[in-house]
């Protein structure tokens, strides 16, 4: 089956910056994007579990985006400058893709 | 004084410190139990909503007069007014660096539901009653003390603005608008009204769900709140020094004072005397963590977070109810 | 006329709807207040064993007669004609493509088993009995609609099949087995016949859980379904044209007449036929979507859903409700 | 014998098993029907807490006396010796690897907390007083079962220990605590104190949230629990020599005649000893299963997760309880 | 450590169509796959989230599968095949795995 | 953008192993790891679905955690010496990274 080379960009962030990071998705005009929720983690910060966060603050949700490379830059910079002062994990990865049209 | 004794040891032996206990000591033992965030969350819109609804309710069934206006004024300025004292004497007193000690102070002039919902417990099983409004005194307080901790951070100059964007420094209207309609506040002023125009015919409703079952819903609340405030304690007793932990021991009591002279003000009754200073007393972990995190992410978690929910929060729970119950004993 | 007006009001002012509204506003004003899935999952599962048991109860104290198989059979022939008529009307007053159409068409020929529910307390509050085999009626209505509505979108030939495969067209019986066997219609049947079959007794022994509360319980579901159906109008809205928000406002009258008709002609109380009404006048918004995304993909959510929820049942539950049963006044 | 059967008829037609019934047959037809985890989770919360509750606060109002000891005594004597017994059983009926034997025998040794639940409810239906402290023999015979299956295991040399490394074999330390502090038992066991302590005053304050629903929230559970079971039988019978099956019907037989002879020896009241045999009858299927894949990975789930859940259990739900009782009355 | 490459296929799926999907991966005699359920996320028919979705439409799953790459092809088609008349997302990438019986 | 090449390590794991697992990765000097909640799957053992499961057995987590390559094998010896016995499915991938620092 035909496939297509796109950049797959996860983000890890905390949950009350989910906000944020999708408004500066949006405003770059990506086709789309999905989040999970994490359920533990640890960090330089120490270690955090979903069922022992009250409110929002703490847990950390995980954004991805299929993209085209040509447009891989311009949201690695704009995602960067919320998560710069922030907890953030930001990775890039190659997939392939079968529906060309959608990305 | 052998009253407030007596107060201290019944609120200690009640099931719901007693369910605290447990929590807290399960997850200092790293016992393995957690209550699904769902069901905390579910358990937490409950409350909400059955204080909230009560206190409509009380309202719609008592009337309201200029008492409502002076405590709302009372709780907005000290919600206003204490993160300015705090922060002082975290400067002078602790080597907090000056956006930890703005972040610190914004807890400590909002405020912890949890806490004004056991002290409410305590009234009605003493069967002292209480303003309804003070609910929406309650919400009135939650927001104002983040704004002024802004202000501190970035007027003192020393908020490392650093490459930010603009739009994550500072005051911004959405961060405003994000504030005042958090889901807890939005359920606790919507039930407020919802039970002002129902009254006490529809209170008789839907008793039955949030009357009958609320107490022993808290002490299932109270387990969580314990495992979290433990687990807070063991994973983060080690970020504070002891000049912070004690103020988070005195902080509540400076508190409890102001509060106490605000309900005076406000001509409070007996019970709302004790909500006020409570209120005052107590130190948020949920609305005021949540809005940092955008707006003054310099400010370390580590640090406000065990502060207020593993040292203050117990304390308020378990010596402070009695204390300040008795306080409030002082001008009635 | 004046006694529809009070209800209306009466309605409007109940705690059920005012929490709706605030779940409703939340929404629309933005505001982050969510109730986390597995609770929504929960109430609702609550509610369906809560009316599913008093229903079969009911029954197991004043027996069943004929008039459970006609009412049984007029709700099967409303369910399948109701879509019949809807597509026409669809067709002839809007643009929406057929398979649209026959998507919507679906939806208002099914049921909302939550505007069900509301109208169950409407009755109970005015001490109005209904047949207890209602529920049974409600669940026969939820699953005709679709068939039929499937065999309209096939038939008129105009859904474009595509390279897809044969499995995911059509009516295959795998998918008959799944709409009848979802879960919310087992725990509705088979609540109702661990009524019928425990009685008063049974229902006596857990009056405290699904009869004390299920008030309380339907006011908390129904801030969720004000925040969901807030929702969905405001993400939503943009795809409607006036035409087909219009329909979602007329077809339920539609339905109501239709409803009360067949309530007539099998006999119900004047409970009884308030809740056929309610049922053929409102619209799916759980079984009928989950069903057609399956075996309609080409059909699109984003109309049929804020239709259904934005629209239909909002304003079912304000001013439906009321009208209703006072149109089942007419003939009694 | 009459009465037996009586009580086997009024127990099957009860609610509790009628929905435990419907979960069962649901799963078994597909049905999609399922009860979110987390709901699960805090209705298990909710089960212990209360059931813990109601025992201490039982134990506050009657004091306890010599028994006690003798009962935990029993307990545990019963815990750690039935794995013994039905490991020798196992290897000589069945073509069981040595390690899925012991895995299978830590089971039985160990109890279900539900089938304690489900008898507790029937004796309180059938006005039987039970001693309160039956609980803490509950959770006294959760662990010793699976100390003496991993011996079992260990030293009948066939555990494969391959390259796994020191700590994922054998008994350590850690394991016994994590088992000992788990979170069930340490819920039950908490609220079993804070009974205790706050006595009759405490349980009237929260009853209408641990008492009045106890037995509807049962009702839900055990909904869940046929689905599970179901579930597990679905996909696990095949796994299940008939050998292995038939283990599943009798062993829950020999285990509760060495109940009688322990509630005999110990001089537990009718509901006591009813308690106590239905504690040996039953086979865990949370706590032991989740300590062997840490202990004992080799051993399949495949084979004791149906046998436990979907053989033994719905067995003494359905049948086993009133025969339980009636052994009880032997002694009386 | 000695690793073996694999491959790892990606399915973004609305709720109501898991079965069929995991029915297809059975068909075509893969070892096994896992499911995780998304939280929240956007595409061309708009935003969605979890805790805003009435019934089980509207949601979505992100279910993997780690194949060896000369099953992937089979995988892929029959894939293709459930999820092209509906919301669905395939991606492709490339891993490595330490126990190479598993797949 | 500046991106690092870092390795990315994805444990999945029975939910009982998790404490295990994390105190593996600490003992490796991590910088850190997410952990996200499995929801159904199935394997040789055949299928399972959170909703299906009592207690803590039978269900799955995905552990996964970015390291930098120097680092990798350590971790996957010790990891593969905890998950050797029981059910578990590691596999690596590449990922870039935006802060090198946080690795
Ligand atoms: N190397 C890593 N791999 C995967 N997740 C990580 C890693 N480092 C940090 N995280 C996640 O990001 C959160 C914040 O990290 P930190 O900013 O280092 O405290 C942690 O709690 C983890 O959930
Ligand atoms: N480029 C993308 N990257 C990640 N997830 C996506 C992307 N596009 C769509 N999605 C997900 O797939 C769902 C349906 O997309 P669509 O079919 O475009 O409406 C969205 O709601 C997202 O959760
Ligand atoms: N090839 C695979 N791809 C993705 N997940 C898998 C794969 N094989 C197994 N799993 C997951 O690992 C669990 C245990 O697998 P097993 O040990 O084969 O029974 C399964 O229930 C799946 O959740
Ligand atoms: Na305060
Ligand atoms: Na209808
Ligand atoms: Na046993």
């Amino acid at each position: 089956m035909q496939t297509y080379p796109k950049k797959r960009i996860d983000i890890m962030i905390e949950a009350p910056l989910m906000a944020r990071v999708l408004a500066t998705l949006d405003g770059n005009g990506v086709t789309g994007y999905t989040v999970l929720q994490a359920y533990a983690g640890r960090g330089q910060d120490g270690p955090w579990h979903r069922d022992g966060v009250v409110g929002r603050a703490g847990a950390l949700v995980q954004v991805f985006c299929i993209v085209d490379e040509s447009r891989m830059d311009a949201v690695l910079d704009s995602v960067f400058e919320v998560v710069s002062r922030q907890i953030g994990i930001v990775t890039v990865s190659d997939v392939e893709v079968i529906r060309r049209e959608h990305f | 004084m052998d009253s407030v004794l007596d107060l201290a040891a019944a609120n200690l032996l009640s099931p719901m410190i007693l369910f605290f206990a447990l929590g807290f000591f399960a997850s200092m033992a790293r016992s393995d139990l957690s209550i699904p965030e769902a069901i905390a969350k579910g358990l937490s819109l409950y409350l909400m909503m059955a204080i909230g609804f009560k206190g409509g309710a009380s309202v719609a069934q008592f009337g309201i007069d200029a008492t409502l206006l002076k405590a709302l004024a009372a709780g907005v300025v000290l919600s206003a007014a204490m993160p300015l004292i705090a922060y002082r004497i975290l400067i002078a007193t602790t080597s907090l660096p000056k956006v930890d000690a703005a972040a610190v102070a914004a807890h400590y002039g909002s405020i912890s539901i949890v806490t004004f919902l056991a002290m409410s417990e305590i009234l009605k099983s003493a069967g002292i009653a209480a303003e309804g409004y003070m609910v929406a005194v309650a919400a009135a307080m939650e927001t104002p003390a983040i704004m002024v901790a802004l202000w501190l951070a970035h007027s003192t100059g020393k908020a490392p603005e650093g490459k930010a964007s603009p739009r994550s420094g500072g005051i911004d209207p959405e961060m405003v608008r994000e504030a005042l309609l958090n889901g807890s506040i939005v359920v606790l002023i919507g039930s407020f009204a919802i039970g002002c125009i129902t009254g006490e015919k529809g209170l008789q409703s839907i008793a039955p769900f949030i009357i009958d079952p609320f107490k022993g819903v808290l002490c299932l609340f109270l387990l969580d709140m314990g495992l979290i405030a433990g687990r807070g304690l063991r994973d983060g007793a080690r970020n504070l020094t002891p000049g912070v932990i004690a103020f988070g021991l005195y902080m509540p009591l400076i508190g409890a004072t102001l509060g106490l002279g605000s309900a005076w003000l406000a001509g409070l009754s007996l019970g709302g005397s004790a909500l006020m200073i409570t209120l005052a007393a107590s130190a948020s972990y949920i609305a005021v963590p949540a809005a940092l995190r955008l707006a003054l992410p310099e400010a370390r978690p580590a640090i406000y977070l065990p502060l207020s929910l593993g040292v203050t929060f117990p304390f308020n729970l378990t010596f402070g109810i009695p204390l300040y119950l008795a306080l409030a004993g002082l001008i009635h």
